[in-house]
């Protein structure tokens, strides 16, 4: 029994982390929004990318730490991807590592000898670890982040979130395909984070690279959407995070009636609830990692039999997203009116977590999700 | 209890709905916060004040209707459900109106009051300093006595000012006496934020929205008062020297400021909120649906508290302690109906639309007008009565 | 418009009080769960009653306020009787007020022309007015309060919370009867609150006085069961006053640190949000009840077309209960260990809360009534 | 990451069900807070220790098995999930054993320790006093060096002393030096409750069961430790004279104590829970059966956190700050996790079974052993850094 990272694990994270704090800082982030760094005025009109920073990433192997080795990549696993994608989260990273290095990289990885185009996985698994973009959208119109700058689309033809789980779709229905950006329909939208890029795709299900259909393109729906939900989740308490950070640092050095904003005790239980709700949803987030990477679950007297990794992301999903829009609202209050402009820094990370919070299904249907299998039985 | 509406008051509906629906902008006007946006929102308030809606409850000579609090609510109730635009004059209406009304000379009501009414003065506030926000008696703004030129030179720096970019002009708490600490020796101001050596810098705010401003005052000059409307053009001083505390006090705690926040507008809001939880009640969890229900019910309660609070004070009783609780109620409750809403949309959420505007909108609530965490504290020390140390 | 309580009613409640202030002290409370006064070493023995009290209520007419004159009452509203219940929960009075005076008295005078048994329904109006004790029970085997003193008993075939709303019962089934003690099958069960002399009440329907049958028998119950569900909620209310006045004398008294516990910022904000939910429930039982009494919901833009009576009673009794269920922790937290002992007062009025906050339906019951009416269009 | 249990681990697992399945006494013990129960309770508590299950982590020689931490996860796990009795010699083993572990003398530790595994003494805590609840530096129970006697002589109250009316012993600390304030001057006394001066009131809890008991020491003897029974049997000190803060400091925080709160109670109580909402699925609001998700989700998340704890303590790394948020949390998850179970009783939840008793017990969770007040202002100070004053 161990429940923690491995010490390799810890340490590409901090190297990922380190490397983060370098080429991702706030201003960074501001930037991706586009307009003067630090002045945002409107909605964004930048691209959402921090060039650097991705390509810093790409050199150190993260984009490839799903990817096969025949493809270049490191043949690590989940576990292994969520510790660095806590740190993406905790710098507001803008970049789709979660999606290129997370749910494509894992989604093409489970298909690479199975695939009708088995040419084109490869290769974009290839090119994924040698830092080409891709993203991916769930549904016939979805919103997705950073679709403007990718090279490729990963599309699954239904959206789990929209499918009543009484009556699920014809799973021979389901396909999943590959396409060129230039192959899609990009309406670009304003989302509340500018550094979002985000647009509305609308594709065609017939054209592009076939991945997988019929029975098999509904299990690896099903097990990208649990690949998506749960990267955002790792986002999420990496946000989580930062937030709380911030806020500790600002309420130490902002004074008022003479003591710092921290020393009265409703700043400081607002803060230490916040840490709470952190520190429990991060185990889960690990838990369900280790089970989507092929772990065993914890046996324990009388658990209750479940799809445990259904569970498990749903579970980490519902958590994480409950606990970073509680820290947004409680980092937002203890900053008091600076939070409530765009010269904190605060903004960034707020408008990322509410997006990301209600990504790939908010709390509301994970605990949805959790329920219906507790009580089914 | 007699919860029906009076023929005179039903009447006031009738010609305050008619007169909405003829005019209200259709599709709503974008953000007062906004320059565009600020000079639509300055044409609404005009026709706001031509047909004498500007300010119901003020007495005809300066615009109003001298209407009833009953007649208030009404208007609030009904400008809100005909979805008709914020009131970019209402920082000046609500926080220095009833000052003016208690404090004022006979002259300054006759000079301000109608110049406000229709909008051609537009007020920021000017209560916040960088290291005087929660803690206002931590103020350091200074004036200081020219008795040569016989007036004050205001100098120091205001912030959160909002829509201080588009106002013209500014009330405000400064520091005149040098040696005074706290809450002593300040004095109300106005002043006009074209006055030489004023400086606004806009920022924005969460929204996005210009919304805020920081104003800058190098060696401003106020002259003294001396009742004529030239002098008043320059700006004044509310109350006497060194009195502004109390002046400031007196009114925002005043029933028509802040602290009875109509429940108009939170039950427009629960009325959308619910049409959203109906088109989407087939693809939303149970939980959502509860915490729709729960925000509509926090509007129902909110506007039966204030129906108390209103036959209070128009049968001659303080609400007293009562409105104390309003203003966490009504700014958590905002925050509330928003969430329910955001949740609704799930994915969409992000979308930087109307309820995601309002929700960034709703999270000033707890923060502006003292803290939440400061009314906190009043209810238990003063309402409660619990020790303050 | 005019959203407060006559003089009269509140004269009358001020009295209420102060009778009850006399003759309702916490250790008659806790006499009257048996046993030694002031000391609970187990489940009370006692009848629940505090006789001083329940004549001198008597005597003062608060158990006619809602019978006819013709049977000896006050023919006053159910305006008029909240108020008093406040009272009666404030000083945590067990004696059966709000059945005996409200849903009793309330149900049979609605068809004091119309019932069957037209004698057996005057006579016992007249009876409630003179102190006599009836108590009420929906279902065929309910818990029933006070049932083991009560002279007689008026039994309701359905209990309106045991019903699938999307499969309502036949009206046609429901019937309504007066029964004597004697003529009840009682089964003493121990609750929470010992004081409330708790019973299960095993009856035949077919027997005893009937006072409606089908669709009246059915409008009957419906009609006492929101009368039922507002007694409880005006008890919640004065309940969680009490436990906040309590809870405030405490606290201003109870050093630790040097000072007084009161004076922590934590212990003020706990309060200072029981407090809210106190406030904010009452207006909505102010509203019910005088919906109940025949009063008109007040109008206003963009209102949604809800059965308002209904939808009032529910909303006062799910927001009354959810605030004296919060009050009791925020007390007994407050309260520290002290609290946590019957040698302090509190717990008799916590458990008095954590009774009727699920009698005759729970928040979360209501909560689904209220949604259900208001998403149904 | 590594879920899994090791063959001896699953051995140990196995052997720990077979027995719990063979001995725990059906339909469970009534309550060991009644003089009755109490009995009843102590037969359990022999049988536990001569089947060797008592203590665990012991070394062999006082009773134990030298289990693991692992080991004695599962051991609870197993223990909570076979529904056996509460533990009425936890004060003792958790609170302290650790202690006597660190600062008793080998003689003291070849004394008091078996006789704890062996439930033969019975071990109530004395920390809390009439006027030193939160504030446990309040104390104010005194010890006055009798030199003549060679030994101390304790007077003062304690209260609040779970089972106090039922055990044998009593530890706790008492002001050692009169001039002395707060935290200094306190030393850690063991003493049987049956010593000369001593005496105990029961008094009743929450639910009734005379849990509770005050303890009042007038002139109490305690003889100076020269090894032998006799003596320790008379009672003694842990630790130095006027070091028991720290004595008593160090393990509280101590990973076996409170802080460390097994999960296997939790899970098993959230595994009722979900076999109740089964049950009553059919007539329960969404609302409830949300919560009742939400506290199986607690369980969980403190399950797997607890994981994490040990993973650091088996490695030789302390958990440190994270053990801070434990006591918190659980205390908090105790409590929905019984609200969500009186919540699918409805009507019926005010009969005095299992769940309305186990919410009254779980009520005292945030406030005893720190208040979670106290507990988040740790939290914020110590974990996050936020000042002090």
């Amino acid at each position: 029994m161990r429940f923690a990272p491995t010490e390799e694990q810890t340490e590409f994270a901090a190297a990922t982390g380190a490397l983060l704090a370098d080429t991702c800082p706030p201003s960074a982030v501001a930037a991706a929004w586009g307009g003067e760094v630090g002045r945002h005025t409107g909605l964004g009109d930048g691209d959402g990318r921090i060039r650097a920073a991705w390509d810093a990433l790409v050199e150190m192997g993260v984009n490839g730490i799903l990817v096969p080795e025949q493809q270049g990549g490191l043949a690590m696993s989940l576990d292994h991807l969520v510790g660095v994608l806590e740190e993406c989260g905790y710098s507001a990273l803008p970049d789709p590592v979660a999606d290129s290095a997370g749910v494509v990289a894992h989604s093409l990885g489970q298909c690479s000898d199975t695939a009708p185009d088995v040419g084109a996985v490869n290769d974009t698994l290839a090119a994924v670890a040698a830092g080409s973009t891709v993203v991916s959208g769930f549904g016939s119109s979805p919103l997705v982040a950073s679709a403007t700058t990718a090279d490729t689309l990963l599309m699954f033809t239904r959206d789990p979130t929209r499918v009543d789980p009484d009556a699920p779709a014809d799973p021979a229905a389901d396909r999943v395909v590959l396409l060129d950006r230039s192959e899609v329909d990009l309406e670009p939208v304003e989302s509340v984070d500018g550094s979002r890029a985000l647009a509305r795709v609308r594709w065609d299900a017939a054209s592009g690279a076939c991945v997988a259909q019929g029975s098999a393109a509904s299990a690896l729906t099903d097990e990208a959407f649990l690949v998506a939900a749960l990267a955002d989740s790792a986002l999420l308490v990496g946000l989580g995070r930062a937030m709380i950070d911030l806020t500790v640092s600002y309420v130490g050095e902002r004074k008022q009636f003479g003591v710092p904003v921290g020393s009265f005790q409703a700043v400081k239980h607002h803060l230490a609830d916040a840490a709470l709700a952190v520190q429990f949803a991060e185990p889960l987030v690990r838990n369900a990692a280790h089970l989507m990477s092929g772990g065993v679950a914890v046996e324990a007297p009388g658990s209750i039999p479940t799809d445990s990794r259904s569970v498990a992301v749903s579970a980490a999903k519902a958590r994480s997203s409950d606990a970073a829009k509680k820290v947004t609202e409680t980092a937002l209050q203890c900053h008091g009116a600076i939070g409530y402009t765009v010269e904190a820094d605060l903004h960034l990370f707020m408008k990322r977590a509410w997006a990301l919070a209600r990504s790939h299904g908010d709390s509301a249907f994970h605990l949805k999700r959790v329920r219906r299998q507790l009580l089914a039985g | 209890m007699d919860l029906t509406w009076s023929d005179s008051e039903q009447a006031f509906r009738q010609e305050c709905r008619s007169w909405l629906e003829g005019n209200v902008p259709a599709g709503g006007l974008d953000s007062g916060d906004t320059a565009e946006g600020f000079a639509r929102h300055l044409e609404w308030e005009h026709q706001l004040h031509e047909a004498r809606w500007s300010v119901v409850s003020w007495p005809e000579a300066y615009g109003g209707r001298d209407a009833s609090l009953w007649e208030w609510l009404i208007f609030e109730e009904e400008y809100y459900a005909a979805g008709a635009p914020q009131r970019i004059t209402q920082n000046g209406i609500f926080l220095l109106a009833p000052t003016i009304f208690e404090f004022g000379t006979p002259a300054q009501q006759d000079h301000y009051l109608p110049r406000m009414s229709a909008a051609r003065d537009l007020w920021c506030q000017g209560w916040s300093e960088p290291n005087a926000g929660s803690d206002l008696a931590g103020i350091s703004s200074r004036a200081v006595r020219d008795d040569e030129a016989g007036g004050w030179r205001l100098s120091g720096q205001k912030t959160w000012t909002t829509r201080g970019a588009f106002c013209t002009h500014l009330f405000g708490l400064f520091r005149s006496d040098p040696g005074s600490e706290r809450h002593r020796g300040l004095t109300y101001f106005l002043v006009p934020l074209d006055a030489e050596g004023m400086t606004v810098r806009g920022f924005g705010r969460l929204d996005g929205d210009e919304g805020f401003a920081e104003v800058f005052l190098d060696d401003v000059f106020v002259p003294d008062d001396d009742g004529t409307t030239a002098t008043m053009e320059r700006g004044g001083i509310l109350g006497g020297v060194d009195e502004g505390w109390g002046v400031a006090m007196a009114t925002t705690s005043s029933e028509r400021g802040l602290t009875l926040r109509s429940p108009g507008r939170f039950r427009a809001t629960a009325a959308r909120l619910v049409d959203l939880a109906r088109d989407r009640r087939g693809e939303s969890a149970d939980s959502v649906l509860d915490a729709v229900t729960e925000a509509w019910l926090d509007a129902e309660a909110y506007a039966l508290y204030t129906l108390a609070d209103v036959t209070d004070l128009s049968e001659g009783r303080s609400p007293g302690a009562r409105s104390s609780y309003n203003k966490v109620f009504w700014s958590e409750m905002d925050l509330r109906l928003h969430r329910a809403a955001l949740d609704l949309l799930g994915a969409e959420a992000e979308l930087d639309g109307g309820w995601m505007k309002g929700y960034e909108f709703a999270l000033s609530g707890p923060i502006y007008a003292g803290t939440n965490e400061i009314q906190r504290n009043i209810i238990a020390e003063r309402v409660l009565g619990l020790p303050r140390k």
